[in-house]
């Protein structure tokens, strides 16, 4: 079952032709989970010093 | 209370003929802009015909809160026994019975007109009337939602309800064209229009009392 | 809580957003009985009218209305349609088979003005067409908002002898008014 | 007796408190179990026969356009608890959870459409799913623009959750759209009911990439429920104390 689909990595990126959409999709998706939970957690740690200022 | 709201509509010509023209003026452009293409007329011209009942249906409900909102009326109906809902559908039917009716007349007029094919036309007719009655109820609920926040949220909001719909219509309106049997369709925007006509006024008597807070 | 007791409150409260408007408000209101709601514009009078009305719910807190008929109400807004004529106007407000119309229209000098549009109107004379509502009332509670903004001297006696009267009569009336009338009522202050 | 056991269960403290106590392991579980499923459906899985590679988006494709549905569901319960039980943490579910489920949607669209150059030739084509899931991105970008279009927060909560549910009608108007109008879109590989139409070697990753997916997302929806929480509670004694 876990043998490397693909003999060499440069086939792996290239895919024989599909390798640029099915990248662009990986690219796509994990950079809008990375940029979605950084966001979330800047926007909370900026809400929590303005929570600890005032007193 | 019916008779109140057929008075206070029928006063305001700027807000129910004004729909109406908009659809006249839809349907004149359309034969003039593609006069050369004389003989595929009818394949553009359900499809405009949709879209212009669309439109009218939105220009339709732009005030038909807001000017109630404004001038305190609202709270009136509110405090009155009647339950609200009830005096909202009388008023989505006075808007449709002034409006709707108008337009989808007019729609088998001009679909008469363009395709002189009578049976084509008649079978045209319960469509319009009912998808007509489907959108002014979406797009009252949009106009509550953003009651004081202008009509452009009110459409964002009410559009993607509108959507399914318009795809139904276009694939009754194939099923006409073919003249296969066409009922179905029609008895499937019959009962969304059942559902459509008990929820939305319930929900919209929520979310006005909402603004109202 | 004695029966003829018409609102009953027990220390309602709201806040929008946060900030607090009144809280821990309590008070009674019994038939035949008023009540002048007193507060610097802003304090949260028309809420507290609203929340009686049952337009707003309390954040904390009960309010039981026990009148089974319709709550007559006039606010700030005199909920008249300007575009309509006054006759219209009044056929709105369904106040047309009142025996008792024609008599208030001639006290109220509105009764030349049957077919005019709304619109061209006074402010004074747009106040005295939606005090109709009030005149012709058949509820047991009435409450106004500064009802007596814009009315002209006799109009505002006008006012003040047909809201004693309805006192009279058992109903209970209540209201904010920052000019000063003689109807004798319980004060509530709300504080800033 | 169920209101209060809602009303002690979810108030916002108790909630928060969970929230961090869970949060770290959910995060750990599905980073890894997505890092593993997306490599080896990536890499490890042997081409399509009829797709070629093209077909590995699936892994991506998939639960997205899964979530952005049941996301869509999850705001349909939180809005139905906060109308009818009046829960103040409901309504900050659902308004955590619109920008999520914004995101799958887009991220479905998109992957939907590059996957449909390769196997369709077009990268956009009007099939009943693929418009659905875009009615369904309409939607989500309709809600966020009415709730910050009010300034009063109650009042905006009511009227989202009101729209939220009109809004749920469409929900299986999209599952419908697939066998009602038998279009270009291939069948559900996994329905609940019959048998999966992939065979099981694509399958596994496919499993373990919606099971990752899922998981970073809720990690997503807990997060922004905190700061849901921490702007509408933020004068509240407790949240001082807290932070």
């Amino acid at each position: 079952m876990f043998n490397f689909a693909f003999n060499s990595l440069y086939e792996a990126l290239y895919m024989n032709g599909h390798g640029l959409y099915v990248w662009s999709v990986v690219i796509l998706v994990f950079l809008s989970l990375l940029g979605f939970f950084i966001g979330y957690t800047i926007k909370i740690k900026k809400i929590k010093d303005k929570l600890n200022e005032p007193n | 209370m019916f008779r109140l709201e057929l008075l206070k509509l029928r006063k305001k010509t700027r807000s129910w003929l004004g729909p109406i023209l908009v659809f006249w003026l839809i349907m004149l452009a359309y034969p003039l802009t593609v006069e050369f293409l004389q003989d595929k007329l009818e394949i553009g011209f359900f499809s405009v015909l949709w879209i212009a009942i669309l439109i009218s249906m939105m220009l339709a409900t732009e005030d038909i809160f807001t000017e109630d909102f404004n001038d305190g009326s609202l709270e009136q109906t509110l405090i009155k026994n009647l339950s609200f809902s009830i005096s909202i559908v009388t008023k989505i039917f006075t808007y449709w019975l002034l409006i709707g009716l108008p337009i989808s007349i007019l729609s088998f007029i001009f679909s008469l007109g363009t395709t002189e094919d009578f049976l084509l036309s008649i079978s045209i007719f319960p469509l319009a009337i009912i998808s007509s009655y489907i959108f002014l109820n979406l797009f009252v609920l949009g106009n509550a939602l953003s009651l004081n926040k202008g009509s452009v949220l009110g459409a964002l909001v009410t559009m993607p309800l509108a959507l399914p719909v318009l795809i139904v219509l276009g694939k009754g309106l194939i099923a006409i064209q073919l003249n296969i049997n066409f009922l179905s369709f029609i008895f499937l925007l019959l009962g969304s229009l059942s559902i459509i006509i008990v929820v939305i006024p319930v929900v919209v008597s929520y979310v006005i009392k909402a603004h109202l807070e | 809580m004695n029966n003829n007791s018409l609102i009953v409150a027990e220390n309602i409260g709201y806040k929008i957003n946060e900030n607090k408007l009144f809280h821990r408000m309590s008070f009674n209101i019994n038939r035949g009985e008023a009540l002048h709601i007193k507060g610097s514009n802003g304090s949260g009078k028309s809420t507290l009218i609203r929340i009686i009305l049952g337009i707003t719910q309390p954040v904390k807190g009960v309010i039981e209305n026990k009148s089974t008929k319709e709550i007559c109400y006039l606010g700030h807004k005199n909920a008249l349609k300007s575009y309509l004529t006054l006759e219209d106007n009044i056929n709105l407000m369904q106040l047309n088979n009142n025996m008792m119309l024609n008599d208030y229209l001639e006290k109220l000098e509105l009764k030349k003005y049957k077919d005019v549009t709304v619109s061209n109107l006074s402010f004074g004379q747009q106040k005295k067409l939606a005090l109709l509502r009030v005149f012709l009332n058949n509820s047991d509670l009435i409450i106004l908002d500064e009802p007596f903004v814009g009315l002209d001297d006799n109009a505002h006696l006008e006012l003040t002898t047909f809201l004693n009267n309805e006192l009279e009569k058992n109903k209970s009336v209540i209201f904010t008014s920052h000019i000063p009338c003689n109807i004798n009522s319980k004060i509530i202050e709300i504080p800033q | 007796m169920i209101k209060k056991f809602i009303h002690q269960f979810a108030s916002p403290k108790t909630y928060l408190y969970q929230v961090d106590r869970f949060y770290s392991y959910i995060f750990l579980f599905s980073i890894i179990t997505y890092i593993i499923s997306i490599t080896w459906g990536l890499l490890y899985t042997p081409e399509d026969f009829v797709q070629g590679n093209s077909y590995r988006i699936i892994y991506l494709h998939v639960p997205a356009s899964f979530l952005s549905q049941s996301l869509y569901i999850a705001m349909a319960i939180s809005s139905v608890t906060y109308l009818i039980w009046r829960v103040k943490l409901a309504a900050y579910l659902v308004i955590a959870i619109a920008p999520i489920g914004a995101m799958t949607t887009f991220i479905a669209l998109i992957s939907g459409s590059i996957w449909g150059i390769p196997t369709w030739g077009t990268w956009w084509q009007w099939d009943a799913r693929i418009t659905s899931t875009l009615i369904l991105f309409i939607m989500y970008l309709g809600l966020i623009s009415l709730h910050n279009s009010f300034s009063n927060h109650e009042k905006a909560d009511k009227l989202l959750s009101w729209l939220v549910i009109v809004g749920a009608i469409n929900i299986p108007i999209i599952k419908k759209s697939v066998d009602w109008w038998s279009t270009l879109h291939q069948s559900a590989s996994i329905t609940l009911t019959d048998k999966p139409s992939i065979d099981p070697v694509m399958l596994y990753p496919l499993i373990g990439s919606i099971t990752g997916f899922f998981g970073l997302v809720i990690c997503l929806v807990l997060l922004s429920s905190k700061y849901q929480i921490f702007i509408r509670e933020k004068n509240k004694s407790w949240v001082k104390d807290y932070v």
